[in-house]
């Protein structure tokens, strides 16, 4: 089982690499979205600092739904899915190794960047520390909630705008709390119990978002 | 009912002997609905006395709360008839979710609406983002999203199960959702009036108020059978009873 | 042994096949036959486990395959009408991939003569995007030559896009599996020439989709 | 509750706009799905009229 696990990133990792500009377009439009904000509102440092959780973490949501395009769409298409359901290992293995190729190639990126663009809006050092770390326990929810509605909307039409429809009211408590965590050091009350907030969100996630997804794509096979 | 007069509930499961049922049951709801309605509305408007602190415009809590309340519970009425749709694969289950979307998503709008004609003389603005609000707006994307997945997908047995999928999913996220919103509402001081604590809850109120609910609740059942109707002749049409079911009708 | 027991097939409105039965032994190949719509692709899936029969049920060694998916896929190698080649890997890749969820070795050495069997070792090293489509078929029916041991084949119009040649590799490749104790199914519209111990044959074409053994 | 007069009971000590607002809005999409539920009662019958009178038509030719 480990060891299907290990194959299915090895190959989507392998696929991502032969296209990496896939994942370097993602990484720049979460950087134009959260580089608009300002040029939208004004350049005031207050303000900004204010904004900034939430722009940050609205951003990252946009592109983590923007790469749930590439997940399951193009093995549907090529085939290469319907063997992975006739593999003879348990789905929601496959569909583990596939979230977490998707969540190193979407999700990560923007935990590394994220500092960056922090800095952008003049956020502090302790608070940039957090942001970090909520991106890195929320994003792979977000992948995780994301596969369940891209598996869904597999191989249906307008699934593009479909799949924003159903995942996003679903990422609302990640966004709350993610942003929640850097507005809360920021104001100067303490993160932990926010970022413990998410942890269970990702434990939560990781026990049932494989076995929706894997039932989702049965279900699309159809 | 049945020939050998023998009463199951499998019988009942099959959409051919559930049609007649539902027909038959369906007036009787909405009369039900119609005189819980109208006791309801008497309580709200003659038996209830004027608050002190809002005066009259609390009696639209008379509708925004039974109205909240159905929407909820009709989510997880769906949710749970996608389950059992999805675990026994019995097609009437997957009908009757499909047909509880739109009525709860309708409940939902009713107590968006109702919440802000409260909020614009209570707090003085139109939308507040208090959290009973807040998370009403999230059910009717839900509600949107289960209804647009359906409506897209063109083979019905996927769509059933899809729903299916995304109703248990959706179930599952609407407490952690409302915690997650109250949470952020408190942080946030958003509003300093919250909808719970606003009237002291006097017996009469209270008493109004689930009266309404009960009546909203046999509304939901009278329409959710209409279109379970619907749904079957619809579905059903390449039987021979529905062939008959028609003729009779002309 | 598999055996199909009263299926039936419907998609949206319209019944595909019904009462359809029918019992494939080692050793014994199954063709599927009918026009186009006739539902053979739909039943080559239900007999893969991809789509549950809207009636009816599959048994694999007596026991129904709903039960244990994971292990009746483990006794199966399916080829549809998609080649199932990421364009972006190299066919050696697509292949050890392919190898290597089925739960197979995936050592390059086997990998390789696998392709030579049909001819197109000397595409190993380039990305399947590049390969004509015929090459393309070929890479795909490479998995076969690598799993013998797998009693259970079921290939969707294998011999599309073939030459001759390959047609041959194929037919000798399907007569060495059955004369094993292996078992085919297929859709095609070219006769086959195989010596097997039996051909079955089902027509969907016929209403009640009976059962004809030739 | 004694309301007097309908003008008070209109003017709901100034929240008129909002209490009926909320009250009148509730019942129109009630009765809108209601009719709606009528309409599409009625279009899937016609709709199946139709659909079957084809299919005899069909089968005798």
């Amino acid at each position: 089982m480990i060891r299907a696990l290990g194959w299915v990133l090895r190959r989507d990792l392998l696929l991502a690499f032969r296209r990496r500009g896939d994942v370097v377009n993602a990484l720049v439009f979460f950087v134009i979205v959260v580089s608009l904000f300002p040029l939208g509102v004004g350049p005031e440092a207050s303000q900004l600092r204010n904004m900034a959780p939430g722009v940050l973490w609205v951003a990252a949501l946009l592109a983590c739904m923007l790469s749930l395009a590439r997940l399951f769409a193009p093995d549907h298409q090529d085939g290469t899915l319907e063997q992975m359901l006739l593999a003879g290992e348990p789905l929601v293995v496959l569909v583990m190794g596939k979230v977490l190729s998707h969540w190193l190639m979407s999700g990560l990126p923007l935990v590394l960047i994220a500092p960056l663009l922090g800095l952008q809006f003049d956020l502090p050092a302790d608070a940039l520390v957090v942001l970090c770390v909520s991106l890195l326990i929320g994003t792979p929810v977000l992948s995780l909630i994301g596969a369940v509605g891209a598996a869904l909307t597999l191989g249906v039409r307008g699934s593009g705008v479909l799949v924003a429809l159903l995942v996003l009211p679903l990422f609302v408590p990640v966004l709350i709390f993610g942003a929640g965590s850097v507005g809360a050091t920021a104001a100067g009350t303490g993160a932990e119990a926010h970022l413990l907030l998410l942890g269970g969100f990702l434990a939560l996630a990781l026990v049932l978002a494989p076995w929706a997804s894997a039932a989702a794509l049965r279900i699309a096979m159809e | 009912m049945s020939k050998s007069g023998k009463f199951s509930l499998y019988y009942f499961s099959s959409p051919q002997s559930f049609y007649p049922l539902a027909g038959a049951l369906q007036p009787w709801f909405a009369a039900l609905a119609a005189v819980l309605c109208a006791a309801g509305l008497y309580i709200s408007f003659f038996v209830a006395p004027t608050d002190a602190q809002q005066g009259e415009s609390y009696r639209i809590i008379f509708i925004h709360v039974p109205a909240a309340w159905m929407s909820m519970f009709l989510y997880l009425v769906m949710g749970f008839w996608s389950g059992v749709g999805l675990v026994l694969n019995t097609r009437l289950s997957s009908m009757v979710a499909t047909a509880l979307a739109p009525t709860g998503a309708l409940f939902t709008f009713i107590a968006l609406w109702t919440g802000a004609l409260w909020g614009k003389p209570t707090w003085g603005t139109w939308w507040v983002w208090d959290a009973r609000l807040t998370s009403e707006l999230i059910l009717l994307f839900l509600y949107i999203g289960f209804m647009a997945l359906q409506a897209a997908i063109d083979d019905q047995r996927r769509a059933d199960k899809a729903g299916a999928v995304l109703a248990l999913v959706g179930v599952i996220n609407i407490p952690i959702i409302y915690f997650s919103v109250q949470w952020w509402s408190t942080l946030h001081q958003g509003a300093s009036v919250s909808m719970k604590s606003a009237p002291t809850m006097a017996a009469t109120m209270l008493l109004g108020m689930l009266i309404m609910a009960l009546g909203f609740w046999m509304y939901s059942i009278a329409a959710t059978l209409a279109r379970v109707r619907c749904v079957i002749l619809e579905r059903e049409r390449h039987t021979d009873w529905v062939a008959a079911e028609i003729g009779g009708q002309k | 042994m598999l055996e199909a027991r009263r299926l039936e097939c419907t998609r949206g409105d319209r019944r595909l096949f019904s009462d359809l039965s029918f019992s494939l032994n080692g050793g014994q190949l199954l063709r599927v036959a009918g026009a186009n719509g006739s539902g053979k692709t739909s039943l080559l899936r239900i007999m893969c486990g991809l789509v549950s029969p809207s009636a009816g049920e599959l048994r694999w060694q007596g026991r129904p395959i709903r039960a244990e998916r994971e292990e009746y896929s483990r006794n199966l190698v399916f080829i549809g009408h998609l080649n199932a080649l990421k364009d972006d890997l190299t066919a050696l890749e697509n292949l050890q991939i392919a190898a290597a969820l089925g739960g197979m070795p995936a050592d390059s050495g086997r990998m390789l003569s696998g392709l030579d069997r049909f001819g197109v070792a000397h595409c190993a090293e380039l990305p399947a995007k590049v390969l004509s489509q015929g090459q393309r078929r070929r890479v795909a029916l490479a998995r076969l030559a690598l799993t013998p041991a797998v009693p259970l084949w079921i290939l969707d119009e294998p011999f599309s896009a073939l030459d001759v040649g390959a047609v041959v590799e194929l037919e000798r490749l399907l007569a060495s599996h059955l004369a094993s104790g292996g078992m085919v199914v297929l859709t095609t519209h070219q006769e086959v020439q195989v010596v097997a111990h039996a051909i079955l044959r089902v027509d969907l074409d016929l209403h009640s989709a009976a059962l004809q053994a030739a | 509750m004694n309301w007097g007069n309908w003008q008070n009971f209109l003017a709901m000590g100034g929240y008129g706009l909002y209490v009926w607002g909320s009250y009148a809005v509730t019942l129109i999409v009630l009765i809108a799905e209601i009719v709606a539920l009528v309409t599409r009662r009625r279009g899937v019958i016609e709709h199946l009229a139709k659909y079957y009178a084809a299919r005899r038509r069909n089968d005798e030719t």
